[in-house]
């Protein structure tokens, strides 16, 4: 995945897509819009570009836009008739049916009161449209989604989030080997912790805290120091 | 008591800007912004959700609020936030979130002259680092004649005690058309168009430091993406 | 319209408000202070007067003191006028249409209605000009930036600093002609004051009897029950703020009256010393004063409440903690769980000897009448109305504090 | 549009009973001409059949190809790593690493075709011969003998030798 990272910004025209556009299809992600063949950058970031012919801007962003199949950790803020309002931190609280839990029924429900945390995929999410969730896969399992038990949760970036889910992350890595533990990454910036004992939750949460603060740039250095963060 | 402001700087050129992201923790995107002594503070939430009144299914609609330091605003303010919502609108990308609402406030935090200048361009950097879809990043300049007739660009407020007229533009970074032209006093056309080409000279610096300021911003997160790159080869 | 979800407010979810509880009672807090550790507090002046931005960590308040003449109100014809006005929904969104937050800018309010103005802590009859006719009117605009925990302190802090730091200009009134004097022609004049309130919040949790100070807002949302306390630098109380629903016992409320006393001196002293520094600064020419711009980026002349106050914070308070933090550290690095179970007896040993002897601020015994000539001034704000300690909901709450002039006298229990 | 409207079939013959399957498709076809009509001003023509090669994408886990966001290290959560641990067995067995072999396909297909097989080489090739290729190539089998055999006649018993 080789990272061309200049920086774009809104309204610039960017060519090296148009080119390659011209053999090729080429798949346009967030931050990029297209203008019946040129394509322009709508944020401000480096432009990121993964092997045969993806581009997106990897912006510095809060907000989460819901887009279908991301994984995305919820708080259920309260249950209108059959289905919960879920505030994943995006425009509109989403929607999930009480029946897109695994073994749920008609007469059985998911025990799911407000201020519950779950972890569950985007079914489908528009511009015009409330996001819809579901917590179980197409097989009808729950596989790696459902509601997060105690555990430590708290918000992040959006960038941070992204950082933590590429293909063998240095970081995780590092944290693994400091100390046993469980985490939930969702992509709207939301990250769910669990380890034995609270003091060592605290200091994961503190060390991947500390790593978006402090800028991501001395990353091995914090991952070399992460044992003294869970000492403090 | 002079602050850091014209006084080093020369006739024609831009005081000292300096900015910093994301001071405040609670919104999407917040800067705080400063020209030479003048010092502001934007924070933009959004797409949040909006108010069934103001909804509109093709846009988002666009919140601008501009606080001014002591009491309620009044009709300066008013002005000043009407100015701004216009360039806001020209620039954002509405039809990205229809039935959203983006909220932005502009918070005066010390005005040493030419605060609508940079309560424009900080809105904008808060825009660019709030991740708000725009068409086109803008910049704002304030520029006066004084008694003798000279231009000074981007004035102290000592300076714009006795000012024969001021103007202030704003250009859009893509094709540099003009986005807002607010002039005040009495000048020849000759002498507008004179300060018009100053002042687009001056937007093109901004945009500059604009992109500088993205860049060191994001230069934290560019090495992360280069050290993922050498730590999955070594893997 | 549902719960929006505008603004993520830590704290809100259930996983959040248990850890928190657990995390107390095992007395360990998110961000690595102890329970009665504050987070550091730092003030930048503006360039004209009365202007100044508080950050208390990430919670950042502005206040700006401004004064115009005007006439007085006819029941009091020789005092000037106080205004104070809080406006919470600029940058810090926090006129997000939420349940939070009309509770929230209530409480502000009314606290500092009763810090400044009830308890009388600007002389207001040296604002009179001439009575019945000309009056100053300070008005004081506290605009709240961020919102990170604690926004009670955090605006106290910056209205005093800023009331202590502004100037007013002359002015002379003679045979019914008002000549006000520019800066150069005369040298502004400060306001007086009888005596100087700081507000100290402290938050309770059901799970441990110990409250913790100065809380996160992670910890603020996730607390049963909050108590601001704000005293003045003579350790008196000016007003005392309790509501929630964790039953909190007298003890628990004067050990908290105790450290906030020393806590309320010690910052009183940071801003004096603050000023002073400011007033060098001003006076050495204007090379040095950066006004607002100084909040950008580091800057080295940053007057910090660690740094001005230096190692000194340690005050009596600490001697407690500085004993637990002794037993802590004296035991080697045993297993995570038996250390969080050692710290559990630790804290126990330093609650039982807190006998009656230790109870009261050191240097004035705040019980005994306070001495005659600061009568007028104390008595005034001694309107300390000891909320009951009974289950009201913090709804109720908030309505029973709003009727502050209520002079209800009552003696603590001991 | 052609010039004149397209001739129409008269409602008459439509109803007939072997018209059924025309008379549906013609009516499609009047509904379809209908909507384009209605939303003409929106979607014109060149927008349909455009054929753009650029895919707008809106999720960043697909573009940057982001991994499952729910993780679980040296045992804490047993079942999530059992899951874990098939998810990367799955993805291990999709992109299967070549196992070494002796034999290279070419050198396999040349033996395989060069010593011909007999029953299976010309397997298909018998299904279409006709008899008489039968009888030749069993009799070309035995061409190795020194002459080609003539085809057998019956021959009268020589009077003289018995």
């Amino acid at each position: 995945m080789s990272t061309t990272s200049t920086i774009v910004m809104p309204g610039e025209r960017i060519s090296a897509i148009e080119e390659l556009a011209k053999s090729k299809r080429v798949i346009l992600g967030p931050g990029l819009r297209r203008q019946d063949d040129t394509v322009v950058a709508s944020k401000a970031g480096p432009l990121r570009h993964k092997e045969p012919s993806t581009f997106w801007v990897d912006n510095y962003q809060r907000r989460y836009i819901p887009a279908r199949g991301d994984l995305v950790l919820g708080i259920v803020r309260s249950k209108a008739g059959d289905n919960y309002r879920v505030d994943i931190g995006a425009a509109d609280t989403a929607s999930i049916s009480y029946l897109a839990f695994e073994a749920a029924t008609k007469k059985n429900r998911p025990d799911l009161n407000p201020g519950d945390l779950i972890y569950a995929r985007v079914l489908n999410a528009s511009a015009d449209i409330e996001p819809e969730l579901v917590c179980v896969n197409s097989v009808g399992k729950r596989g790696k989604l459902g509601v997060l038990a105690e555990g430590f949760f708290f918000k992040c970036t959006l960038n941070l989030g992204r950082m933590l889910l590429r293909e063998n992350c240095p970081v995780l890595a590092a944290l693994t080997r400091e100390l046993p533990y469980e985490i939930a990454v969702g992509v709207n910036g939301r990250i769910w912790l669990k380890a034995h004992s609270l003091r060592e939750t605290i200091a994961l949460a503190n060390a991947i805290v500390a790593l978006e603060q402090s800028g991501c740039a001395e990353i091995d250095k914090i991952c070399d120091n992460l044992g003294d963060f869970l000492q403090a | 008591m002079n602050l850091p402001g014209k006084m080093d700087v020369g006739k024609d050129k831009l005081r000292q800007m300096n900015c910093e992201f994301n001071p405040l923790s609670r919104c999407d995107g917040s800067v705080m912004y400063s020209q030479g002594a003048t010092v502001v503070i934007a924070a933009v939430l959004g797409p949040i959700e909006v108010k069934t009144q103001n909804l509109s299914i093709d846009g988002s609609y666009l919140e601008c609020n501009y606080r001014p330091k002591a009491g309620l605003p009044q009709v300066k303010e008013r002005i000043r936030e009407a100015a701004i919502r216009d360039v806001l609108e020209l620039a954002l990308l509405a039809e990205a979130h229809p039935r959203s609402k983006m909220s932005v406030q502009v918070q005066e935090l010390e005005d040493r002259g030419s605060i609508d200048a940079c309560a424009v361009n900080s809105a904008c950097l808060a825009m660019l680092v709030g991740g708000l879809p725009l068409k086109y990043s803008f910049a704002a300049v304030h520029c006066i004649i004084n008694e003798q007739g000279e231009y000074v660009l981007d004035p102290d407020q000592s300076e714009t005690l006795h000012q024969r007229a001021s103007f202030t533009f704003a250009f859009d970074s893509v094709e540099g058309n003009l986005l807002l032209v607010q002039t005040k006093g009495a000048f020849k056309i000759a002498q507008f168009n004179d300060i018009e080409c100053l002042c687009r000279a001056a937007s093109a610096e901004i945009f500059q430091f604009y992109r500088n300021q993205v860049a060191k911003y994001h230069g934290r997160s560019e090495a992360i993406a280069e050290k993922e790159e050498d730590a999955s080869m070594e893997t | 319209m549902f719960m929006n979800s505008n603004l993520f407010e830590p704290g809100k979810s259930k996983p959040e408000r248990n850890f928190v509880q657990l995390a107390v009672k095992q007395n360990q807090r998110f961000d690595g202070r102890r329970s009665n550790e504050c987070r550091d507090v730092e003030l930048t002046f503006g360039a004209d007067w009365g202007t100044v931005a508080v950050s208390l960590g990430e919670t950042k308040v502005l206040t700006h003191v401004t004064c115009d003449l005007g006439a007085p109100t006819t029941s009091r014809p020789n005092e000037g006028k106080l205004q104070l006005n809080v406006n919470l929904g600029g940058v810090a969104f926090l006129d997000e249409v939420q349940s939070t937050h009309d509770q929230r800018s209530l409480t502000l309010n009314s606290l500092l209605e009763r810090t400044f103005r009830s308890s009388r802590c600007v002389d207001l009859e040296s604002l009179c000009v001439a009575a019945e006719q000309h009056v100053w009117c300070i008005r004081v605009d506290i605009n709240v930036l961020n919102h990170d925990g604690n926004l009670y302190d955090a605006s106290t802090i910056a209205t005093l600093a800023a009331l202590m730091h502004f100037r007013r200009p002359d002015v002379t009134f003679a045979d019914d002609e008002l000549r006000i004097y520019t800066e150069k022609e005369r040298e502004f004049i400060p306001l007086l004051f009888l005596h100087y309130p700081v507000s100290v919040t402290y938050c309770i949790f059901k799970s441990s009897g110990q409250p913790i100070v100065d809380p996160l807002l992670l910890e603020e949302n996730a607390a049963d029950s909050v108590i601001v306390l704000s005293f003045n630098s003579y350790q008196e109380l000016c007003t005392l703020n309790a509501g929630g629903t964790a039953p909190t016992n007298v003890r628990t409320i004067m050990q908290c009256a105790r450290n906030a006393a020393t806590r309320a001196k010690s910052l009183v002293d940071f801003i004096r010393k603050a000023l002073s520094l400011d007033e060098e600064r001003r006076l050495q020419g204007g090379r040095l004063v950066q006004g607002l711009v100084a909040l950008i980026g580091e800057n080295q002349q940053k007057l910090s409440f660690r740094k001005l106050m230096g190692h000194q914070k340690q005050e009596p308070q600490d001697l407690q903690s500085e004993k637990m933090d002794v037993d802590t550290k004296a035991i080697a690095k045993p297993r995570v769980e038996e250390m969080a179970v050692e710290e559990e007896s630790s804290k126990q040993e330093t609650d039982a000897p807190l006998d009656s002897s230790s109870w009261l601020p050191q240097d004035e015994d705040s019980q005994k009448l306070p001495t005659p000539s600061e009568a007028s001034a104390s008595k005034a704000g001694k309107g300390k109305q000891n909320r009951s300690k009974s289950k009201a909901n913090k709804k109720q709450q908030a309505k029973k504090q709003n009727n502050s002039d209520s002079e209800e006298e009552a003696k603590p229990v001991i | 549009m052609p010039a004149k409207s397209k001739p129409r079939l008269s409602r008459g013959v439509l109803d007939m009973k072997f018209m059924q399957r025309t008379k549906v498709k013609v009516e499609k076809e009047a509904d379809d001409e209908q909507s384009r009509a209605l939303y003409s001003n929106e979607i014109n023509q060149k927008m349909l059949n455009s054929t753009s090669n650029f895919i707008v994408e809106s999720s960043y886990s697909i573009c940057a190809g982001l991994i499952d966001g729910r993780l679980s290290f040296r045992g804490m959560n047993p079942e999530l790593e059992l899951l874990m641990e098939q998810e990367l067995a799955e993805k291990q067995g999709r992109t299967k690493p070549e196992q070494p072999k002796e034999v290279s396909d070419q050198d396999m297909a040349k033996a395989y075709y060069a010593n011909k097989a007999p029953t299976v080489a010309g397997s298909m090739g018998k299904k279409f011969s006709t008899k008489k290729d039968f009888k030749r190539k069993n009799s070309g089998n035995e061409s190795g003998s020194p002459h080609p055999k003539k085809k057998q006649q019956f021959k009268k018993p020589r009077s003289d030798d018995d």
